[in-house]
């Protein structure tokens, strides 16, 4: 991690697609590459210069936090899903296009070993813990937890949910954690996905007295730690302060998270 | 004297261009140079720590930024124990302290500490924070509290006082005139405007608070307004501000009055902003022969 | 009853959707079927002719536009004798007339005008045109002279009396409750919002006049901000306007707490937007299974 | 003349190149083609749908005022200047793109015949005097006297001026008008360009008593007569009112202008 992230223009290297409006975008770039740890996000965008902006009448607006999902020779792979503006525009972006990217930014995940590490994802929480998994499966044993809406929201892994049940087992993949977490002696919870998931999953890690890392999600302006936008409540009940998903996080251990105040 | 010298109250400052309080902090200058500055203005701080608000906090609109931070801080205390020795350490441009209080006896109390401290150069009196009850906004809409205010901290000090005023009035004027009767250098506008967004699909406010302050490039017709009103009713300079982006965006406030400008929302969506709009408004005083003097408040109707 | 039916007042519509006056006339109709609209608001007219304000009076900002019409319009005698023979003859939905004074007296004796008049459902008291100076506005920002105004003129009629009210002043609730307790039935909200553009080359004023109104997608967040307040504060309905463009962004309003919205710069943007918007927002209500009374007010924050 | 312009959406038949920022777009349309006269202009507009726009980040602008240039086998040409947004946003459309038309708007130019005609055109002023000029060449003797501010603004015409002095006489196209109504004998004048031009061609053709028409600029917001923003003060000094360029105009008798209020 370098405390002084710069702001780049990276061509992309290349991109694939998936169904469900999701896409990997890939960039090589060795010297970033280095820098890079699981669970750290870049901000990202289509390039989007203030004056060729107004003359073709687009607003250039905010940086999107993207979590590196794949990290290896050099190239670094963001795995995105289009919800919205931002990620739309970067979804209409080819190889040989400018990517800007401001990183990379925040903590990462703790790293274990000789563990039995659960790892959890919701949605589009899948990316970090990709990452994530290919860096500690060599010392540790993993098993995978995935949940998502429907058949295009998962991806490979050990176990999955779907809401509609199209495909694996159907319900919310948190109905499956304490199955889990009991028959595989799980020691170590690494979460990321929507806030509802995340608040359950750590009642359960709680109970099961299971360490838990989590990477919250916020809402972005600056990315850099300065405008506070991306606050969550961290501490004990009688003294917490809001912390900065982009700076003192993405990675909070789940139990200092005060779900309450969420 | 440079080219792009330009004065603001008891300040000569080598850069009109400076950033908005909240918006920027010692991390920008990992991409920019500080000297594209002719200041730097911290973010508000209140005399206790502020939590700030609930989140979620942010949301972009189709053209702006809606914030309800809260005046999120550590408090007047660790700011001068270890924000300040900071600042003071790694600021190369004269620094500006931006604070609020919930009584003038608050905003007294704060100054009065600062006053103690060395580097620095001015204050902004932040009466205009859309997002919190209580403090600075109810000050900021009443001409009487404002001359009030400014009068007795105006008396206390040596150093630039500028009163940052909300556009969130009837008539910004008379809170102008108020705060230049009081005493105070010179005036900075605007601070957000109070919007709002809800999620069409759910109803659910996209800001937990319901209603934030608005910024960004949707605002500059308002701030542009606001400032050309307040440039003629008052002699004190002004630094302006709302949805500035570029050079030629800057221009125009320069035109309508402003002795400077200060980048906000614009710093987030591009983090070489300000270090652009030196270049290229150097750039276009050269090419004019023109010096910031030919230009401010020389707007033709 | 359909599923757009929306209460206004005295009124009952059948669509929740209208035009904000200035901004759409019986031209637009070679576009899309009236019978999108709920109600027909009309250009505010004055007792006597206006030529309007001298040009350029347009200016189309980075996310809006700027206008300076200053309310040309024919005068009270030609409106009567012209216009509204041909309103009367073509409009297939209610009639609202929108009016303006320049004291209590004139509205008044204009609306004593229409009184003798049929084919009128209502009236909208313009007291909030940004670009004439001693029309409207001055009264739109005091909440005692709005009071006397919507008591003297709700005493002189029996159909639906309308008070549209600017964004331009501090504390809108205080205006909105002043229009409540004088029998206004229901509120338009907003006027344009105080606004400027310069021409960064020259210093040229873009507008003749300087300050203008701003209007479009951004004042979107503010209209939103001031109907939630608007909405929170008194019981009668509110038509809401300003940036609404598409369906979603009407869906914004109606959970704010408006009862009805209204379409001003999106006409000139999209001369079909009021066809979109009945068309896809009546889709989203059958989706839903929604009525409008499920969707009004139900803003979660 | 149609009463009931319509909105449509009209695919560009093909588009030329010219240098200094301008260029032709053409469409095919038998029908629109019928309705136009010289004078008239549409308002016009890459296509821009609300929906797509949001998510492209562009905020849907207004459409802009462009006259008919060319008309002929059902082919209708305009000739467009780049001098920001809006036409920005026209001048990136390629063959086959899609333009959204409003129109024929406005009167056309009273049709002289049996007539010594100037035309006067300054800069983008040129297109729709070009329209008018194939109109009624058969009917009149004409000469056309255009100006611009370098070599890359000006057009086939008659005689030339820039205020560079690159091509042609240099100076303001204006400087020349006087010894062209005189030597040529000129009965009608038609202008079109700038405000200033106008305005001083107007002295000098009432000064010598020639009949003369002038298609007058102002900003458009609605283009079909409803929002009063494209006003021109019309009339005499004791009784005038303020007009629109799109209903009432573009052409007016110079004579009727109010100069001094403008
Ligand atoms: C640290 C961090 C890492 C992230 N990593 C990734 C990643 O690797 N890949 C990725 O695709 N996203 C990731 N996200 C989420 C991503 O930043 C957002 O999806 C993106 O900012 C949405 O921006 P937008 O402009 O496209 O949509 P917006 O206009 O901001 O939102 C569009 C709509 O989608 C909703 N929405 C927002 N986020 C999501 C979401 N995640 N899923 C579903 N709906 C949503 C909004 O409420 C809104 O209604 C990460 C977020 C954080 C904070
Ligand atoms: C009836 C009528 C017919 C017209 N016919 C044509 C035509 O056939 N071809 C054509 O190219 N234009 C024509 N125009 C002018 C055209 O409408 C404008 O150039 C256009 O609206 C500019 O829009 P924009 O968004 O590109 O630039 P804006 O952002 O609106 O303006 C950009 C800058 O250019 C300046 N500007 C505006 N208009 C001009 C101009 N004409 N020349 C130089 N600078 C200008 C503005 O002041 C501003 O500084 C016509 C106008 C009218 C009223
Ligand atoms: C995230 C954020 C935080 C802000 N915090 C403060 C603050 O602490 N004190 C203050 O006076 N203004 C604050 N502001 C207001 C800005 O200083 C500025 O007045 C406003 O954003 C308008 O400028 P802009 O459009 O360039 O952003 C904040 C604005 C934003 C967007
Ligand atoms: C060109 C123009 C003319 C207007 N004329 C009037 C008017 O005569 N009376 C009035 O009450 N409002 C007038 N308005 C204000 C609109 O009715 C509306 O309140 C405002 O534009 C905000 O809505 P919008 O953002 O949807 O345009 C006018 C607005 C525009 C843009
Ligand atoms: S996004 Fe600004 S502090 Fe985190
Ligand atoms: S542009 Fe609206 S009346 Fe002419």
């Amino acid at each position: 991690m370098k405390d002084t992230p710069e702001l780049r223009s990276i061509a992309i290297y290349s991109r694939e697609e998936l169904c469900g409006g999701y896409f990997v975008l890939w960039i090589w770039d060795d010297e970033l590459s280095k820098q890079c740890s699981p669970g750290q996000f870049f901000e990202i965008r289509a390039q989007a210069s203030f004056h060729d902006a107004w003359d073709s009448q687009r607003i250039p607006k905010l940086f999107k936090p993207i979590s590196v999902y794949d990290n290896s020779g050099g190239r670094i792979g963001f795995f995105i899903k289009n919800v919205g503006a931002g990620t739309s525009a970067l979804a209409r972006l080819k190889a040989g296009d400018m990517l800007e990217l401001i990183g990379p930014l925040g903590n990462s995940f703790p790293v274990v070993s000789g563990k039995r590490v659960l790892l959890l994802s919701g949605g589009i929480g899948y990316p970090p813990l990709s990452y994530l998994q290919k860096e500690i499966i060599n010392h540790n044993l993993i098993f995978w937890l995935h949940g998502g809406a429907t058949q295009a929201d998962v991806f490979p892994c050990d176990e999955v949910w779907t809401v509609d049940g199209s495909i694996g087992k159907q319900g919310m993949v948190t109905q499956g954690l304490e199955d889990v977490i009991i028959n595989k002696k799980i020691e170590v919870l690494y979460s990321c996905g929507p806030l509802p998931m995340l608040k359950q999953a750590s009642e359960i890690a709680f109970r099961h007295g299971v360490e838990h890392y989590t990477s919250m999600e916020a809402y972005m302006a600056c990315g850099i730690g300065v405008c506070h936008g991306c606050a969550v409540p961290i501490g004990s009940h009688d003294d917490w302060d809001y912390l900065r998903v982009c700076k003192e996080g993405p990675v909070f251990n789940a139990n200092d998270v005060l779900w309450s105040e969420l | 004297m440079s080219i792009m010298t330009t004065k603001l109250g008891k300040l000569t400052l080598d850069s009109p261009i400076t950033v908005a309080s909240g918006t920027f902090d010692i991390e920008n200058f990992h991409f920019i140079n500080q000297k594209c500055l002719g200041a730097f203005v911290c973010k508000t701080i209140t005399r206790y720590p502020k939590k700030g608000n609930p989140t979620p906090r942010l949301y972009e609109s189709e053209a702006g930024l809606i914030n309800s931070i809260g005046l999120q801080n550590p408090g007047l205390d660790l700011f001068v124990h270890e924000n300040l020795p900071m600042l003071r350490d790694k600021l190369e441009v004269p620094l500006i302290v931006s604070f609020s209080g919930s009584s003038i006896a608050e905003f007294e109390e704060i100054m009065a500490t600062l006053e103690t401290q060395s580097g620095i150069a001015g204050y902004e009196l932040n009466v205009s924070c859309p997002n919190v009850d209580n403090e600075g906004i109810a000050f900021g809409v009443d001409p009487e509290v404002i001359h009030q205010l400014c009068s007795r901290l105006c008396s206390i000090t040596r150093r630039e006082v500028i009163v940052k005023l909300t556009p969130n009035v009837t008539d910004i004027t008379a809170i102008a005139l108020a705060a230049e009767a009081g005493g105070a250098d010179s005036i900075a506008l605007i601070n957000t405007v109070f919007g709002m967004a809800i999620d069409w699909k759910t109803g659910r406010s996209r800001i937990k608070k319901g209603i934030g302050g608005y910024s960004g490039i949707g605002i500059k017709p308002i701030a542009l307004a606001l400032t050309y009103k307040a440039a003629n009713a008052v002699k004190i300079p002004i630094t302006a501000m709302g949805g500035i982006y570029t050079w030629e965006d800057a221009l125009e406030f320069f035109w309508a009055g402003a002795s400077m400008v200060a980048l906000g929302t614009a710093n987030f969506i591009d983090p070489l902003s300000a270090a652009k709009l030196q270049e290229g408004l150097s750039a276009f005083l050269i090419e004019h022969r023109y010096s910031m003097r030919d230009i401010i408040g020389k707007c033709i109707l």
